[in-house]
Formats: structure tokens, C-alpha cells, sequence
């Protein structure tokens, strides 16, 4: 296996100054997102901010090591850039443009990338957590070391799959983890409005493994919590881990959230883990300017990929044929043909 | 006469059957407080109360089982799926228990529960939010299917299932609710069951139902123009699928398109065009013709989506040319 | 709501002669079943016996009361009978017969009887959970003061939907309980093969209901674990209760259970609720004479049924168009009918 | 040449792949220790061990979300559903999730596993246990179907199934694992994809799969012996679907039947009938007539079981209303 956190090309993520940049980097990208809602340029509204969240993301990926791979739930734009995606592709895909990484078929929710593990995002909630069992499955046959995670909300904690696939990665000792960013909401359902259960990692270990749950607030804890399930997961024993945080916007982009009141939310943006690193920093003597700078640059990297996107051409019609079934095989005969051919009587 | 909308028509129609019946209650996610994600609940809960709007966890097996279950002890309830394209996760509540009951227990009971939802394409959701999957509905028996097309069935197909013994999936589209129509809710909707002829022409018959009446109508205005006639039929409730109003729209004009959003394959356009070709067979000049969904998933790119299913223009381009 | 033990024509069941005479009328009735397959008169071969799970069936249904409804698995011969089935009827309906309880649409696996709250057996394991959660609200609703309880065996423990049913039933206090029959075994899976939690009641609680576990050895502490867990399913809060027993033979008619080896299955038969209990009779002073006469009884009352079933006729042919939908609503038009219609060109 | 019957074409296909390709495993309900319900993979954990003879908890959904999962980390799944009855269960994995991530993902990546299940009547197994739901899954894009009538093709249809790219659901008859066939296996198959006729006759076509190919072949014999000579095409898989062998055999005769064990109502028989019209609709004498299942549950009583699906009489029976 290779080091933990091969996404760090902009420097060591290990350190609070990288997981700062980190979060700050999704932080600033998903404030471009809503950026393109506005601007008219994402493929419709069904975007879902992960702001508030970022320490769930960068934390967990932290603790990830190349080959590792994972799902993301429909909520997971901070979770594929905390593990390396290219903004730029990532942009344009949630425009619905060519140039993202799934050709423009995808979008925001449905974003993947065979090449840094992710086995996909997924917009039926729960919906992609059976298959990191199976991926978890392939690497202890193949012995590779790597583990797999699930990325997914409290929303998903009432989804029966969960616990059918955690209850077989326990049975099989797979190097699997489940990670449930609970930002308190389904949509508008507080999680005491979904269940009872609300320590939610005591599930987890009535099924057999090891469960945590670790306050957002601080990445650094996330991280290390992340750590603990994670590397026991690559030993074979497979984990949970619950990450508390806030949903600071609404549910989706034209979600204003209208109920849950305005004190709550105040204080759930409070548990801000960007600022709660950066204050962090500064108390431990950390320049500012060079914080700054980080933010600066942020701003800088993800300001150019809505000019990206805005740039990049939708996909051309004929490849709505396409990618049906694999590269080689007959493609699906458009509509258009087959009537033609059938009032020629051919 | 009222202007309303499609969206409100069904909360009408949810209301009025409420304050009739003190049994039926709505159960589903984000149905209470929020409204519903298409707004079709919205301030219900202040009238009725959280028990008869009752939000539930995400757990759509179980939302369609605990209706079932309440049907059989005597209530009638209104399970929400939010997107048909999660229907996946409860076929087996829906079609091995919900569908079956009634008959595998010899006629003892029945499952008198409507199960709401709305599909099809129109917002760029995508390949897992963008589906029409009536067809699986369709294909299993004892389950009756409403697909409304408009504002008026809005209202009154949903009145109708709510007094149906039977279990019925009931349909809407993403892309009608904001739709709004003058109507006068007070008169009296055809029978249960029974289609609509929406435009009378004497050159081709389209049979279509929910969206898609809207697609077929502008182009058969637009064929107008050309000189060419269209009848359209909206079906509205799929099971019980009314086959007379077909034959009698087929047989004296014996060129028909059948229109569904649903993939091509296997959808309600084979079932359709099967059965005007078994009973109309020595009427048709040509085969009848299937202008449905690509058989393809739905891309998010707009431009894709709305290429994957049929469209105004492919259905004129298409009467055109079967009248060439 | 009504005394417990609707059922008790032939004598209260709340003494441990009553509970041992419905075990050994189950205990009976099960061997008539396998005698109605070994005679040809089943219809097929997918019977599932209750045999060495009759404390299970018994002691749970002496908790119920008159209006509680309910719901079983495949294996749910013992459980409606215990709650008062007609055993001819029964045994017609094994036999596909039309004086069946389904008129022999149903089967064994299918049986049901809206008289006596049977909400239904099921051939989809975990299948007929989720409808006790429906009634159980319509019994909160109504105020009814009835229960709804859910049968299952141990398979349906890795079924997701009964965790959305546990966590919806905590969630609005419902009177629903979860019975798991728990016979070690989902057909050639032993238990601790489908599962690294063998503690199954943990699972409930970690959902937020009562749990509980009781050996079923003793008919007498099932019925009390049942009186506890339903009675406060009741007043509101929901449970589950685990009954630990053993599959006596195959897990159907077919099975001869090659993958479980000979000591193993001795062992487990020796647990055996109804020896048990007649055994804690005779110690406790109860004269033998009066157990031979119940068996004998027993006997006698379940050979009338093999007869019933055996004179009993098949259901007519058109009876396959009935109830589908409701009476009164248009039948499906039979295919032989519509292809004359077809072919005659109307 | 060796007598083989269905079930041990099937374990020896199993058998030979795995063999031949380590990434091929088993993964499902009973398939080891106990060797699958009806035991086809009887035996096989002995050779293989348990890890590639992979016994579940009873967990469909999760299952097929795991092959999914395996079969995007590299390896060939095969997932047994011990019914197709249970696929309810597993819609969303299966149509939402296997079916769409080629599509979705814009082509990075397939999902090469096969999903081995049985359906069908026979065995007086009830509405739960005897369906033929093969219609959901021709409806879904990206899925491919398999639908095996002979022990040769059992064997070659599921090795050539364990090479293909996508996934497959590969549907097998529970009324045929008895049957037997001295056959030769090293006669090359036809192409993946290709349908074969089983039988040459010029007065009527019969377009049939899996278990109705049997019935179709008996009814032919029989309506020989009355002076009518029936085609009888075995399509055997149904997507890819080869209309090339429909349509030369359709074309000189102009008389079909189409005949599926599943409900009649927008089941794969309309699919075949809309098409059969559409393509060959100047060819037909005749409306093509649908055979199929009922619509309504299967019964456990034996006679109703066995008069709800089309019989070798039926089949007869219809051929000679046809010719006259
Ligand atoms: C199976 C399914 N049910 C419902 C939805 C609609 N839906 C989308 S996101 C969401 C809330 C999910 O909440 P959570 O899992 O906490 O994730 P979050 O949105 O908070 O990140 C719901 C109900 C869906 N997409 N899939
Ligand atoms: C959803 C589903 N999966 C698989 C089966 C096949 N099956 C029938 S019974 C059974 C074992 C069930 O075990 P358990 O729940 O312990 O009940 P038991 O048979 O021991 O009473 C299985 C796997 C089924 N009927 N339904
Ligand atoms: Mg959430
Ligand atoms: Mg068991």
C-alpha cells in the first residue's frame, strides 16, 4: 500500500495547515456550485452543498491510502476533492458538459472516477453502500490492502441495505467502513424526527463492528477517529463511523430551509470546522498571511473552473447512444431510424 | 371555474378526501412538515395534523409495507414515493404482497391503498430521478395504475382511486405540476377507468397518456397547420385500460401512434400497439407506430434528457411522415 | 380489549396443561402435514414444519388477546394454530384444496384469516414485517388497545426491512412487537454463518425498542418474556423478543439437513418444548392418564384433518379469474377467450 | 457426446469458468455448504472452497449490491437469487445501480457480473414462487437477458453469459433442471445473442424461450399429426435479441405466435408482437397471436398453477384456430 493521502500534491495533508487548505478548497468549491445555479449554468437544481461538512470529507479521506476506494451518497462534491478530483472536470460535469468526468451523463450527483477509487456517487440514498462490500470483498481475496468506504447521510441510517451490508462485512471480516456524515437533516427531517436511535454508532456495533462517533467540529479529531476505524477496517475488522456536523444551507439549491429556525441554524453554523481550524492555527502562532494566501489561492483554483465549465461544450446528441452497454457491442437504434425504417417497410 | 394547477389540484383532491374520510392519511417522506418535494402536501399538516401527514424515515420498503398493513386493518392510506425511480426498493411490498393479497388469501381482503409518486424526465435530475416505470406496474396483476395528464384528472383520477378496493399506483409527472388550467371541478369526471378522446382528426389516432397528452395535443396543433388531423386519446388510468375508446378511434381511421415516455422496449407502447394490432388488425393500413423513450438511461445534460424521450416535434415529424 | 387466549374453546391456556395441549395439538398437526406430503395429498412440497418450535407459537399467542393481529413467515403452521385456526381448513388450504382458509389459492406458505387477526403468512422472508407497523398504527389511531406482532425466524434478522419497521415502530411509540423464532437455522445457514451478532435482541435495542431473549425450552418463561414484551408493546412501547429453539428436520419437506451432523441435530431435538413441558407436568404431580388422553385428543382431531383435506375438492378452474381484483369489478378476460376473440375479428 | 441434464449443464458452466478464470466466484443464498435450492451448485465448494462458493445471509438487495461492487473492483460475480420472485427486493441495485453505471459514469466503467435466478411454474410453490418477471427486466436498458430452454444452451448461454461486459440476468426454468439431453458440448455454440430455429414448418411461426420452447415443440408435434407444420423459434436470450431469425422465418409464412409464461399484459409477449407487426406488418395474414400467462397470481393448487400459464394443448389448440 502506498502512503496515506495520495491527493496531496499541494502539499502534506497530515498537518492542520493541509487539512486547512483541504476544507477550505471544498468550501470555496461548493460556493462555486451555487455560483453556477445562479448563473444558470449547472444541469438543473439538484445540487447538494456539502458546506459544513468539510471536516467529514477531508478527515476521512486523510485517512485513506492509495488503491483504497469508495461511494459517496448524493452529497459527496467535498469527499471527491478531499481525495484528489480534478475541480475543473468535476465542474463541468455538474453542468451537464463533456469535458466532466462522466461526459456530462452524470452530474452532480452520479460523479465518478475509476482512477482514484471512486466507485461513484449515487442519488438513491443508500444506494451505493452494498457496493463497497463488494469491492472490500476483491481486496481481501486479492490481498491488496486496501479498504473500502461508504460515504452516506443520517438520512441513510434508516435504509435497510445499510445494515445488510454491514452485517456481511462483519461476517466476512472485509476492510470495509461505513461513514455517515450526520448533518442532522434528511431533507427537512431532523434525525430525532427519523428515529430513536440517535446515537447511531451503537447500530453499528449490534451488528458486529467497530462504531464511533466523532464531533465534526474538529478535523483533527475526524482524522484521527478516522484513522482508528479505518486501520482496524485494513486489519479486518471492519468499522463505522458517525461524523457530527451541521447542514448550514438548505437541502438542495432551492431548499431555504424554512423548517428549521433561525436560532438553530445560527448556532449549527457556529460548528464551523473551517473557521474552528483556522482559529486553531492562529493560536498556535500560525502567519496569517500564509492562511490567507491558502484562501487566495482557493478562490483562484476554483473561480477557473466555472470558466471551465462555462467553456465546455455539451455532449453531442449522438452520445446518448453511447456507454448503454460497453465500447464494441451494437448500440441502441434511435427512435428517429427504427420509425423510418419501419413506415419504408425495410 | 377555478384556475388551479396540477399541483393543486392533487393537494385539492388529497383534502377533500381527508375531509370526507377520516381514514385516509398520507404517509411518505417529507410529507408533512416540508410539504412534500413537489409541493404537493404543502400546509396539509396544518389542517389534518402530523398523524394523518405523516413524514416517515427513508425506509420505502417499509413505507409501502406499513400501508399495506394499514389498509388491511381498515384505513386508506396515501404512500408517497418522492421519485418513481425509487418504486425499485419496494417491488416486492408492492408487487408480491400489495398486488397479491387479495388473491392469494382467496378474496378475504383487500389492499385499498393508493401509492403516489411522479416520474419522467424535465429537470435534469438524471438517470436515477428522471424514469417512468409504469410499465412494471402494468405488467402485475392486481395493481391498477392512474398516469393523470391533467389538471382536472389530477383531481378527480385521484379522487377515484381513493375509493378503489384495490391497491393503485398513481403517477404524476415532474414537468406538469406547475401546469394550471380553468376548470370547474364540479363536473362530474367520466367513469372510473374510462379514457378521454382530447382532439378529434380524421387522418391518425395517437394514444397517449400523463405528459405526453400535452406533447401529442401541440403537435397535432402544429399538424393542423399542415393540413393533417389528428384524434388524441389520453388515456389516463392504465389499469383498467378502457379498449373501446381505442377501437372506436382506430377502426374508422386505421393509422395510429401510440406515445409513452417509458424506454421503447417492453413498455406500455408494446402492450398498447399489441393490442390495437390483435383487435383492429383488418382496420390498419400500417403497423401501428411506437414513438416512446429512447431505450437509453436519462443523462442530466438537458440536452440529452430531452432527446431521450419523445418530444412535440418527433411526434409531428413522425404523423408526417406516416401520412406521406 | 378481551381476556388473553381467545382461542381456548378447549380450556385455558394460561396453565401449563392448556399450553401443553396446544403444543401438542401444533406438535400433531405438523406430523399430519408431513403425512399429507408422504401421501401425495400436499399440494407441492414446500412445507415448512414447526416441529420443536411449538413453545414459540403457543406461549407468544397466550400473551395475545382478542382484535391483536399478526403476521408469520413460511414456517407459521404452529403460530395460527395456537391462535385458534381451524386445523381442517388448515390442512385443506396445505392441500391446495377449496375449503381451504385461501380456497387453495394460498397454500401453506400463503395461509391467512382476517377473523382472527392473521394478517397473512408469507413466502418472502422478512416479507410480512412491515404491515404490522401499518396496523399497529391503525390500532394507535383507533385507539383499539391492540397489538400487532410480527412472526419471523432467524433468516429474516439480515433482511434490512425489519430494521425500517423496528426504527419507525420506536420512532412513533407503536403497540408492534418482532418475534423472532430463532431455530439456529435459515435452511443449511446456521445462525452464527449469517452473522456475527448471535445476540439478536441487542439489534432491537440498539433501535430503540424493549428486547429481550428467553430460551424456548420452557413454554412457561416464553409466555411470560411474551406477556412482558407485549404488554408493554400495549401501553406503547414497541419490542422484540428472541426464542431460542431448534429445527427438528429439514428445512422443507425435502430436506434431509446433510449439513448438519448427527450429534449436533440429537442435541438439539432433546430441546424439545413439548417433552419438556409434559415432563414438568408429571414432576408437578399432573396424572399421566390426563396428558395421554390430551395427546390422544390431539391425535384424533389432527387424522380428521388429513380426511377433510382428502375429501375436500380442488378449487374450480374459473375460480382463477376471481380476486384479483375485489367482487363486483370486471374479471381479466381469460387468454383462450381473447384469442377467439381475436382471431374471429371482434 | 454425454446425457447431461439442465442442472449439471449449468454446475458444469459454473464449473469450467471458474476454472478457466479465478475472478469468477458464486456468491448467494445456499450456493455452498448446501449447493443451491435446486442444486446446481452442487458440490462445486469442494473444489472451489468457500470463498468462491459464497453463502450469504438472506440479504438480496445487498447481495447484488456486492457483485455490483466486485465486479467493479475486477472480478466476475455470480449472484444467485434463489427465486426470481425476489428480484423486487433488488430492483433498485439491479436497474438503478447495475444497469446504469456504464451509462452514468460516461463509460469508465462496466459491471460485468451475471445474476443466476430461476423462475416459473411447476412446483405448486405459489404466487411468490412461481412468476415470470423477465419483462422488468427487457424494460431496463444495460441489462442484458438470458433465458435458457436446453441443457446445451444452459451450458453455453452461461459461459458466454460469464464474458460479456455488462451485466446479465440469466433466468433458468425450475421446471427444466430434470430435464436431460445427450449432447455434445464441444460443438461450438451459435453467437452470443443469436436465436435458433428448433424446428422448420411452413404454416405457422412460434417464437417462444425457456420453458415454452418444450411446449411450443410438443404442440408441434401434435399439430403435425393433424397436417399443420409449425416453426418454433427459440430465442434464447432476449436482449441481445436476434430479429434477424423472427423476421426470415415471419416473412414466407405471415402466421405467429408468440408465446411467454409471463402475464400477458405488457409482458415480452407484446414486445414481440409490436415488433413482429411493426417489421414484417406487409407479411402477416393474421394479427400475431399472444400465448402467455394469465394476468393474474399463480395459485398453489396444481390445476389452477398449471392452467394459468400457456400448455402444449393451449399452444395447439390456438395453432389450429389460426389455420383454419
Ligand atoms: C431512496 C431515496 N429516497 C429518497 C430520496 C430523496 N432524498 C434525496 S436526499 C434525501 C435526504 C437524505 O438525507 P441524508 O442521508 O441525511 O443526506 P444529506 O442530504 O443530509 O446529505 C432524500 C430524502 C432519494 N434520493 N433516494
Ligand atoms: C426473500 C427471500 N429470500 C430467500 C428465500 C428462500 N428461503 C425460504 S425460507 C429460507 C430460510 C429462512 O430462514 P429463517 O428466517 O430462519 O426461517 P426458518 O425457515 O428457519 O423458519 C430461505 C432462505 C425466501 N423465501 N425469501
Ligand atoms: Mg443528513
Ligand atoms: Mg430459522
Amino acid at each position: 500500500m502506498g502512503e496515506r493521502n495520495p491527493q496531496t500534491a499541494t502539499g502534506s495533508n497530515t498537518d492542520l495547515v493541509g487539512l486547512y487548505r483541504q476544507m477550505r478548497r471544498v468550501r470555496t468549491f461548493e460556493e462555486r456550485v451555487g455560483e453556477l445555479f445562479v448563473r444558470g449554468l449547472s444541469a438543473g437544481s439538484m445540487l447538494h452543498l456539502s458546506i459544513g461538512e468539510e471536516s467529514a470529507a477531508v478527515g476521512v479521506c486523510a485517512a485513506m491510502k492509495d488503491g483504497d476506494t469508495f461511494t459517496t451518497h448524493h452529497r459527496g462534491h467535498g469527499i471527491f476533492l478531499a481525495r484528489g478530483a480534478d475541480p475543473d472536470r468535476m465542474m463541468a460535469e455538474i453542468g451537464g458538459k463533456e469535458t466532466g468526468y462522466c461526459r456530462g451523463k452524470g452530474g452532480s450527483m452520479h460523479i465518478a472516477d475509476m482512477g482514484l477509487g471512486h466507485l461513484g456517487a449515487n442519488a438513491i440514498v443508500g444506494g451505493g453502500i452494498p457496493a463497497v462490500v463488494g469491492a472490500a470483498l476483491v481486496a481481501q481475496q486479492r490481498k491488496t490492502g486496501a479498504v473500502s468506504i461508504a460515504f452516506f447521510g443520517d438520512g441513510a441510517m434508516q435504509q435497510g441495505i445499510l445494515y445488510e451490508s454491514m452485517n456481511m462485512a462483519a461476517l466476512w471480516d472485509l476492510p470495509a467502513v461505513f461513514v455517515c456524515i450526520n448533518n442532522q437533516y434528511g431533507m427537512g427531517t431532523r434525525i430525532d424526527q427519523a428515529t430513536r436511535a440517535t446515537a447511531l454508532h451503537e447500530r453499528a456495533v449490534a451488528f458486529g463492528l467497530n462504531g464511533e462517533t466523532v464531533d465534526g467540529l474538529d478535523v483533527v479529531a475526524v482524522r484521527d477517529a478516522a484513522e482508528r476505524i479505518v486501520d482496524a477496517a485494513r486489519g479486518g475488522t471492519p468499522g463505522f463511523l458517525a461524523i457530527d456536523c451541521y447542514r448550514f444551507f438548505g437541502h438542495a439549491r432551492k431548499d431555504k430551509s424554512p423548517y428549521r429556525d433561525a436560532d438553530e441554524e445560527e448556532a449549527g453554523r457556529r460548528k464551523d470546522p473551517v473557521a474552528f481550524a483556522r482559529a486553531a492555527l492562529v493560536e498556535a502562532g500560525q502567519d496569517e498571511a500564509e492562511l490567507d494566501a491558502i484562501d487566495a489561492a482557493a478562490a483562484a483554483e476554483m473561480d477557473a473552473t466555472i470558466d471551465f465549465a462555462a467553456r465546455s461544450e455539451e455532449p453531442p446528441l449522438s452520445s446518448m447512444f453511447h456507454d448503454v452497454f460497453a465500447v464494441g457491442e451494437p448500440e441502441p437504434e434511435p427512435l428517429a431510424v427504427r420509425i423510418d425504417r419501419v413506415l419504408a417497410r425495410n | 371555474m377555478a384556475e388551479l394547477t396540477y399541483r393543486d389540484a392533487l393537494k385539492k383532491a388529497l383534502h377533500d378526501a381527508m375531509t370526507e374520510d377520516e381514514d385516509v392519511f398520507v404517509i411518505g417522506e417529507e410529507v408533512g412538515r416540508y410539504g412534500g418535494a413537489y409541493g404537493v402536501t404543502k400546509g396539509l399538516i396544518d389542517e389534518f395534523g402530523a398523524e394523518r401527514l405523516r413524514d416517515t424515515p427513508i425506509s420505502e420498503p417499509a413505507i409501502v409495507g406499513t400501508a399495506i398493513g394499514a389498509a388491511m386493518a381498515g384505513m386508506r392510506p396515501v404512500a408517497e414515493l418522492m421519485y418513481v425511480d425509487f418504486i425499485g426498493m419496494t417491488m416486492d411490498q408492492l408487487c408480491n404482497q400489495a398486488a397479491k393479497i387479495r388473491y392469494m388469501f382467496g378474496g378475504q381482503i383487500g389492499v385499498p391503498m393508493v401509492l403516489r409518486t411522479q416520474g419522467g424526465t424535465g429537470r435534469s435530475a438524471g438517470a436515477q430521478h428522471s424514469q417512468s416505470l409504469e410499465a412494471w406496474v402494468m405488467h402485475t396483476p392486481g395493481l391498477r395504475l392512474v398516469m393523470p395528464g391533467t389538471v382536472y384528472d389530477a383531481y378527480h383520477l385521484l379522487r377515484q382511486a381513493l375509493r378503489q378496493p384495490d391497491p393503485v399506483v398513481f403517477i404524476e409527472h415532474k414537468a406538469l405540476y406547475a401546469i394550471s388550467e380553468e376548470i370547474d371541478l364540479d363536473v362530474p369526471p367520466p367513469d372510473w377507468g374510462r379514457a378521454v378522446v382530447r382532439r378529434t382528426g380524421s387522418d391518425l389516432v395517437i394514444v397517449t397518456y400523463s405528459r405526453q397528452v400535452h406533447h401529442a395535443l401541440q403537435a397535432a396543433d402544429a399538424l393542423a397547420g399542415q393540413g393533417i388531423e389528428a384524434t388524441v386519446i389520453d388515456l389516463r388510468t392504465l389499469n383498467p385500460l378502457d379498449f373501446g375508446t381505442i377501437r372506436d378511434a382506430v377502426e374508422p381511421i386505421g393509422r395510429v401512434m401510440v406515445v409513452s415516455e417509458g424506454p421503447l422496449t417492453a413498455g406500455v407502447a408494446a402492450e398498447l400497439s399489441a393490442r390495437i394490432t390483435e383487435e383492429c388488425f383488418d382496420f390498419l393500413h400500417d403497423p401501428v407506430i411506437r414513438v416512446a423513450g429512447e431505450d437509453v438511461p436519462i443523462s442530466v445534460s438537458t440536452a440529452l434528457e430531452t432527446a431521450s424521450v419523445p418530444t412535440p416535434d418527433l411526434i409531428a415529424e413522425t404523423a408526417r411522415k406516416m401520412l406521406v
